[in-house]
């Protein structure tokens, strides 16, 4: 059977919110929640109520960075401490804990940044092509709803997008 | 690997050969002076070394310094042929020590502004001529002078130079030998020689409990000053003797006394008498020593009368005298700044006669030990040389002069008009190491070789313990083939002149060996010819017999000339010596040219020294340029205030404002020489150096004054701070 | 009288309109600016060529002022840089949508003031060409740079800031990134095509940028403040009186935070005057930047009187006497004006007329800057110039050598700038979307007009007779 | 390895000054100098260019504060305020102070070098590596007794013209521009003096290493030497002061004692004693 993607465009924020809830709801049967896509020129937060919560793993990057960078940071810094042999000095000892901890403390803030950032370009697809039903209105100030679909549902979901007064709807056959 | 068992491989390894080798394996006995960096120096390979030089060891050689007339000696420490730094000889006078002129005259010998060869007059300007042009030009204009036309112009000479020149003026019929040093002791040299017999007698500083001193800078300029400041750290310990120092400009060693007073120029003698007075009148010292023409003298030099002449307080005169009274045996000394007044003789003769009525003659000023080779002795120098030289140069009285060792035209007072005075003599030679003012006024001008490139033999004019001829030998092959030692020129032009004893040697070297082995067998000591020259280059000196001498005391007259003032010159002038500049002969030598003076700590410029009283009533502040005019002239130099000059003085250093003299000295600074006004001390005819007077104006321009350090005080921060004498004694006291 | 922070009721189009024509057709006035920023470095890089070339000496430098300008200026731009990133990242935690329209410009001042801050330590350098010696590179020789420097600490500070602030901007840009990649043509194109990343705002990114936003927030508050106290450090470690002083990181952020505010309100005036961005940096916002400059100005004299009296009751002499000595000695006049501009000035900003008056402001924050600078000038250079050894005290003036490598700094700051105005959206079209959409929908427009409005103002219904609900 | 390294010799790398720092000091060079004696004639200083190929870099850069002086003697007037007068004249003449590296144990300059330039060597030295000092001067700066000097300018074609060169000590280096430098105590000569008793198979005997300005000091007040050689003369003269290295505030058994060293109370612990100058009254 023909998968089709399908995205309808809303002007309207909330007509395409109340579409979701809808889909949520089981307007169409056989067409989950979990298949929908939004696309929006600005970030909802209050769309993972209909959304449901699908969670982002980008923190624990963060933390396993920031603890990794702390940890590496110290042993970095020891290390290279302890192995060079000239260092004494001020009468300070050789491996100085004010000063790593100092710097064990920007390595945590550096790994804890980069990870952070890596996590992101992973879990949000960056670097990846743009779907093919991407509207450079999306960018503007529509907000597109797109479904992954099996063929028998498609006129019933356009239906359910123009009962809620899209603008315009595009599809594609999945592959 | 951890931190305590480097080894030298992984240090080297870790920073890299080239790199800290320089810095942290210097002295290891390695060819490798390179540095990496820019490739600054050449790897030279040692592929044949001089014989004498083992690559990477310093090799120590005894030699005598000649920057100023004192002769200490030194060890020259030479690496590849090349001296690269001078230690005091630990066994002669001055010990290991050696003053900053001292340790710079390498400079001098390495000096870029060194004559290198021969020159001559060619149509106003002196040019490069060869030796033999030089020699033909000699024989030309100098071989036929008739009998006592002829003169030498010199520095302080001693040693076998000294007979040589002797034999050489003699067969040139001439007795005009003029030894001239602008700083020089020769007024109280003459008070010594008039009362005790003896000109220099031996200064027992390690001996005296307290050293009163006129201006006697003797850990400066004074005699011997490595010497003396030897004694005087003895001096200092254990039950410390107590240093006052009375002069108009505090001078290195008014600036280590305990007591630093500050009198009128001139007035050093009333000073002396009316300690005197106090010492006879308060102190119940015994007169019975002086002549009753002498208390006479003293009883009329009441306190109030003294501090009315001198300036100096009452109680400071009795404080004074407390502590002669006190701290026996005293030493009283005199020097520049007394002396070089009309009355510097009188002055000497009351600081001699402090010594008399002290009971300090035979305690710390005992008799000297005078060698028994007169010809050898040191011929000091004086500044009458150089009136009477004016004189005689002023009336054509020579068709020949010969310079050496002394630079007159710079020194000379403008009154003296040197360089006029000189262009009168058809032919001038000087031998010279450096384009000074009076070589460059010659006309002929033969390259001398530095000290350190020579051999020679000298005899200090100071001789406290053993008299002693110090050696002078060649630390290094010559930097140029066209110098000449003074010996072998001297040499040289009495074999010109056909005198017959000295045709057989072939140079200097050969000279000096014959001289040497001709010297009685008790000062060699049983050894052969070449065992004692060896010992003797080695030892850097030769310990001379000597006659014992004594002292009679037969004191001259000590009435005083009242204090001269002068309505349109109403200051003195100090023109001050100091232990680096001397009297300018340093002046081309970048490391004293940098070195902050000790007391001022201004560097590479002149500078006038302005009581703050005088400079507040004149609105003068540290830095402005002020006019100092004489009746002489005008020299303009910038201020520095402090308290350590007399209210009614201005102080200029000597040594600076040279016209030529090389790039370090050329057009530094000002000479206050050249404002002196035309006065003599009445009794000795020395020039009267501090007799001038002066008025000071503010020129109007102001700058950053070149001087080393920030604030002058201390500003309440333990540095340095000050311990009373009775806790020293108390806790380190012998 | 405006009190919006914006119109919410601007039409999107005319948001990406305005924004995107920013980035476009530089006018000749723009063209003279650039090329003025370009002599100026021309300056500087003279100067630094014949520095390099001779040596340290020609900047007057000396014993014992062995920094002075250099330091100062660095410290100066490393101040600069504190607000943009840091306020951002605050406003952004606590939700203060006010930020959006402007942290964008004060994003990319922070990165390309730390891009001038980063020049300094190494134009001062006696040796420049070893600058790497600094960095913590594994060499075969087993050298690693000393970890006890504060100058060490400073390296690592700033690249951690660096790259931090720098991927901070650029990760908040992605999404405008991609609007101008739907909106270009040519090379523009393609460089925002490939910047963007493939951003298509579905929500999967959404969601992840939103807690990528908030953890990068949430280094970049602590990064910011470590920042600049490490370069505090540089003299707070030190054992030299006037420098080894308790209160100096506090009073460094400070100082940080006020001259970065400073320089906000500055190129805020600049943005909105000549790219007419009238409707996104609109005078309310300019009030709430003024009113929290004051506040810091506030914070910042207060730790002045801090310091000076916790010198002043303390028993060590010779910082008493540096401190008697910046008040009454020959660099008094600079901390006067300091202390005049850093702490009376701002009391412009209590003035409700003043602080809503541009041409005023504008002035001000220049003046503010300035105190700034001679803050960071009065910090580095009196205490060189009194330390405890009287015999090194000394008073020196910089040469033009070092004027003029501080005025090509800014210079290149400037040009930084100026490209970055041309190539880069200066103002967050989505976040600008986002704060319209939330004011619109969540803004209780009534209470609003109760709190806010006087009696006279015009009625939000007089302004906007029609109020739409829809994005367009 | 290196992991390893740490975890055994932790409790070692941690040892401060306080417990020993971290050599087993083979020497400790120290000074005794004795201000009663000395007379600020300066010729330390000179012998001081002279022994470490200092340049002389002229009027106006020295007046700039450009100069490089390793060994400077300072001179302090009386203050009035303070013990001095407000008399007419310097009656006590002048207090001078040579200042040279203090060679500190805790010195402040150490730790704050980037790049670990300077350190200190089991000798007890403050060491500087030229080669690896790349010019940041905050050592100077952190330096309380401000005696480190830096090159402002390449002086080696203009401070040593031919033949001035041919005076150069091959046994260390003359620094380019852009390098710190100071006072080292003549590592050279320490070099010079290690190897001379390694060679002869003995310990290295007081004496054996004399410092340039110690050596021509006229009135022998500046003394160096071995601290930890207890028959060296310098190490006597400490104990005879009752001055001791690892104190900010000597505690002495009878306060008239002179001996201290400059900004102890700094926790610098520096290796030069001074002695109190004296003064009749």
């Amino acid at each position: 059977m023909k998968r089709y993607y399908v995205m309808g465009l809303f002007s309207n924020f909330e007509e395409a919110f109340s579409t979701i809830s809808e889909i949520r709801q089981h307007a169409i049967p056989g067409v989950s929640v979990d298949d929908v896509t939004l696309k929006s020129p600005i970030e909802h937060p209050e769309i993972e109520e209909i959304l449901g919560d699908r969670g982002s793993p980008v923190p624990k990057f963060s933390l396993f960075g920031a603890i990794f960078g702390a940890i590496f940071g110290f042993l970095f810094l020891a290390s290279a401490q302890a192995n060079f042999l000239t260092q004494p000095q001020g009468g300070k000892a050789i491996i100085t804990l004010p000063s790593n901890i100092v710097l064990s403390y920007e390595m945590l803030i550096l790994f804890g940044v980069l990870s952070t950032v890596i996590g992101f370009m992973v879990n949000a697809r960056l670097m990846t092509k743009r779907h093919p039903l991407y509207s450079e209105k999306v960018s503007l100030d529509q907000i597109g709803v797109m479904l992954e679909l099996d063929e028998k549902n498609v006129d019933s979901l356009k239906e359910l997008f123009k009962k809620h007064k899209v603008l315009e709807i595009r599809e594609e056959v999945s592959l | 690997m951890s931190g305590s068992d480097i080894n030298r491989r992984d240090f080297l390894k870790f920073m890299g050969l080239g790199g800290v080798g320089a810095a942290t394996l210097s002295g290891c006995d390695m060819p490798t002076t390179i540095t990496l960096e820019e490739g600054k120096e050449k790897v030279v390979a040692y592929l044949a070394p001089e014989e004498y030089a083992i690559p990477g060891i310093g090799v120590t050689f005894a030699s005598t310094c000649q920057q100023c007339p004192s002769g200490c000696g030194v060890h020259g420490r030479v690496r590849e042929g090349r001296v690269l730094k001078l230690e005091g000889n630990p066994e002669a006078l001055n010990g290991k020590g050696l003053c900053q002129m001292g340790q710079a005259s390498l400079q001098g010998h390495y000096n870029p502004d060194r004559i290198t060869q021969p020159m001559a007059r060619k149509g106003g300007a002196l040019m490069p001529v060869s030796w033999e042009d030089a020699w033909l030009l000699m024989k030309e204009k100098a071989s036929g002078t008739a009998q006592g036309r002829s003169a030498w112009f010199t520095g302080t000479v001693s040693g076998h130079q000294s007979v040589l020149l002797a034999a050489l003026n003699k067969a040139w019929g001439s007795k005009d030998h003029y030894v001239y040093e602008a700083i020089n002791n020769a007024v109280g040299s003459a008070v010594n020689e008039a009362v005790l017999g003896d000109a220099t007698p031996v200064y027992r500083f390690d001996k005296a409990k307290a050293v009163l001193s006129f201006g006697a800078d003797f850990l400066g300029t004074w005699v011997s000053p490595v010497h003396f400041s030897r004694e005087y750290g003895k001096f200092r310990s254990g039950d410390r003797g107590v240093l006052i120092q009375v002069e108009p400009k505090m001078t290195l060693t008014g600036g280590n006394a305990d007591l630093w007073v500050a009198a009128r120029p001139g007035t050093e003698g009333a000073v002396a008498l009316g300690i005197a007075n106090v010492l006879l009148s308060e102190n119940q010292v015994d007169g019975k020593q002086l002549p009753q023409a002498a208390l006479d003298v003293i009883s009329q030099y009441s306190v109030s009368k003294v501090a009315e002449i001198s300036g100096v307080p009452g109680d400071t005169l009795v404080r004074i005298a407390g502590y002669l009274k006190e701290r026996s045996p005293s030493l009283v000394l005199s020097g520049e700044s007394a002396h070089g007044h009309t009355n510097g003789y009188q002055n000497a003769m009351a600081a001699m006669m402090l010594n008399v009525l002290l009971g300090n003659i035979g305690q710390t000023i005992e008799a000297s030990n005078s060698m028994v080779f007169d010809e050898l002795k040191a011929k000091q120098g004086n500044s009458k040389a150089m009136l009477d030289f004016a004189a005689a140069a002023g009336a054509g009285e020579y068709d020949v002069v010969f310079f050496m060792g002394a630079n007159p035209v710079y020194t000379a007072p403008a009154h003296l008009a040197m360089a006029d005075k000189i262009a009168k003599v058809p032919f001038k030679v000087a031998l010279s190491m450096f384009p000074d003012e009076t070589t460059m006024s010659a006309d002929l001008v033969l390259p001398l070789s530095s000290p350190y490139e020579e051999w020679a033999t000298s005899v200090s004019p100071y001789q406290p313990k053993d008299a002693a001829i110090s050696m002078s030998q060649p630390l290094m092959k010559p930097l140029s083939v066209e110098t000449r030692s003074l010996g072998d020129i001297l040499l040289s032009m009495l074999k010109y002149q056909g005198v017959k004893d000295y045709e057989t040697f072939e140079d200097y070297y050969a000279y000096l060996r014959s001289a040497l082995d001709s010297l009685p067998a008790s000062v060699k000591a049983g050894k052969d010819s070449d065992a004692f020259w060896s010992a003797a280059v080695q030892k850097g000196f030769i310990k001379a017999p000597s006659k014992p001498g004594s002292l009679k005391v037969s004191l001259g007259e000590l009435d005083q000339g009242g204090y001269q003032t002068n309505g349109d010159y109403p200051m003195n002038l100090v023109p001050s010596s100091n232990q680096s500049m001397y009297d300018g002969r340093n002046a081309n030598l970048p490391w004293l040219q940098e070195a902050p003076d000790q007391i001022t700590k201004i560097f590479w410029d002149s500078w006038v020294e302005v009581h703050p009283k005088t400079a507040s009533k004149l609105g003068i502040k540290e830095g402005d340029f002020i006019r100092i005019e004489s009746d002489q002239g005008v020299i303009e130099t910038q201020a520095y205030i402090y308290k350590g000059v007399h209210v009614d003085t201005v102080a200029i250093p000597m040594g600076r404002g040279h016209e030529e003299y090389g790039r370090y000295a050329k057009g530094n600074g000002v000479n206050p020489l050249k404002i002196l006004s035309p006065v003599v001390d009445e009794k000795s005819g020395e020039l009267a150096t501090h007799a001038t007077r002066v008025r000071i104006s503010k020129v109007g321009r102001s700058e950053e004054l070149p001087r080393l350090g920030g604030s002058e005080v201390q500003v309440g921060r333990r540095l340095v701070s000050t311990v009373s004498a009775d806790v020293f004694r108390r806790t380190e006291g012998a | 009288m405006q009190t919006k922070d914006i119109n919410e009721n601007i039409a999107w189009a005319k948001i990406n309109e305005d924004v995107l024509r920013s980035m476009e057709n530089p006018r000749m006035g723009y063209w003279v600016a650039l090329a003025a920023c370009v002599a100026m470095i021309l300056c500087a890089v003279l100067a630094e060529i014949y520095q390099y070339q001779v040596g340290m000496g020609p900047s007057d430098l000396n014993w014992p002022h062995m920094w002075d300008l250099y330091i100062a200026t660095f410290v100066f731009w490393i101040g600069m840089s504190h607000s943009g990133t840091l306020l951002s990242a605050i406003l952004h935690i606590i939700q203060a949508d006010w930020r959006k329209p402007i942290y964008r410009f004060a994003e990319a001042m922070t990165l390309f003031s730390l891009m001038t801050a980063g020049l300094f330590p190494i134009i001062h350098l006696g040796r420049v060409w070893n600058m790497y010696w600094v960095l913590p590179y594994v060499s075969d020789r087993g050298i690693w740079p000393n970890f006890r420097s504060p100058l060490v600490w400073d390296a690592f500070a700033i690249t951690t800031y660096m790259t931090s602030s720098a991927l901070f901007l650029f990760i908040g840009m992605i999404p405008d990134l991609a609007i101008c990649r739907d909106n270009a043509r040519g090379w523009r194109q393609k460089l925002y095509t490939v910047l963007s990343m493939g951003w298509q705002g579905d929500d999967r990114q959404w969601r992840h940028f939103r807690r990528l936003y908030l953890m990068m927030a949430c280094f970049l508050i602590p990064l910011a403040v470590s920042v600049h106290s490490i370069v505090s450090a540089d003299f707070a470690m030190s054992i030299m009186p006037g420098w080894h002083v308790t209160s100096f990181p506090p009073y460094f952020v400070a100082g940080a935070l006020y001259s970065g505010c400073a320089a906000i309100i500055t190129l805020f005036i600049l943005l909105r005057y000549f790219f007419r961005f009238d409707e996104y940096m609109t005078i309310p916002i300019m009030e709430k930047t003024c009113k929290l400059t004051f506040a810091i100005a506030m914070v910042w004299t207060y730790l002045n009187l801090v310091e000076f009296a916790a010198t002043w009751y303390g028993h060590d002499l010779v910082a008493k006497e540096l401190l008697m000595q910046k008040f009454i000695g020959p660099y008094a006049p600079f901390f006067w004006a300091m202390l005049f501009l850093g702490s009376v000035l701002p009391f412009t900003f209590a003035f409700e007329k003043l602080r809503r008056h541009l041409p005023t402001m504008f002035v001000v924050s220049l003046f503010l800057n300035l105190g700034m600078w001679l803050e960071r000038w009065m910090i580095v250079t009196p205490t060189l110039s009194l330390s405890h050894m009287p015999f090194a005290w000394d008073v020196m003036w910089p040469s033009m050598i070092q004027w003029a490598i501080v005025f090509g700094s800014f210079g290149w700051f400037g040009m930084l700038f100026l490209i970055f105005v041309k190539v880069f959206p200066a103002v967050s079209m989505y976040e600008v979307k986002e704060m319209v959409f939330h004011r619109r929908h969540y803004h209780n427009d009534e209470l609003e007009s109760k709190s806010h409005r006087r009696e006279g103002d015009r009625q939000p219904a007089d302004a906007d007779p029609s109020p739409s609900r829809e994005g367009a | 390895m290196s992991l390893k390294n740490i975890l055994e010799n932790w409790s070692h790398y941690r040892r401060a000054h306080e417990d020993g720092g971290h050599h087993e000091y083979e020497h400790m060079w120290g000074m005794a100098i004795d201000l009663n004696k000395c007379t600020g004639c300066n010729a330390c200083s000179v012998a001081c260019y002279a022994e470490n190929n200092l340049p002389t870099v002229g009027k106006d850069r020295m007046r700039k504060g450009q100069g490089l002086h390793w060994l400077r003697m300072e001179r302090y007037w009386d203050e009035p305020d303070l013990g001095g007068d407000e008399k007419e004249y310097q009656e006590r003449g002048g207090s001078f102070l040579p200042m040279m590296c203090q060679q500190c144990n805790a010195a402040t300059c150490e730790p704050v070098c980037p790049v670990a330039a300077t350190y200190h060597t089991p000798d007890g030295l403050n060491a500087q590596v030229y080669n690896r000092c790349i010019g940041s001067r905050y050592c100077s700066n952190n330096c309380p007794y401000r005696l480190r000097y830096f090159n402002f300018y390449s002086y080696y074609e203009e401070s040593w013209p031919e033949p001035l060169n041919m005076q150069l000590n091959p046994d260390l280096s003359v620094r380019d521009k852009g390098v710190m430098e100071k006072c080292t105590f003549c590592i050279q000569r320490i070099r010079t003096g290690k190897d001379a008793a390694q060679r002869e198979g003995r310990e290295v005997k007081d004496g054996d290493v004399v410092t340039a300005c110690a050596q021509t000091c006229p009135t022998e007040a500046i003394v160096f030497g071995d601290l930890l050689d207890k028959d060296a003369q310098v190490t006597k003269l400490w104990k005879a002061q009752e001055v001791e290295l690892g104190k900010t505030k000597q505690d002495k058994s009878n306060g008239e004692l002179r001996g201290y060293r400059v900004l102890e109370g700094l926790n610098t612990d520096p290796c030069v004693m001074y002695m109190d100058r004296v003064r009749e009254a």
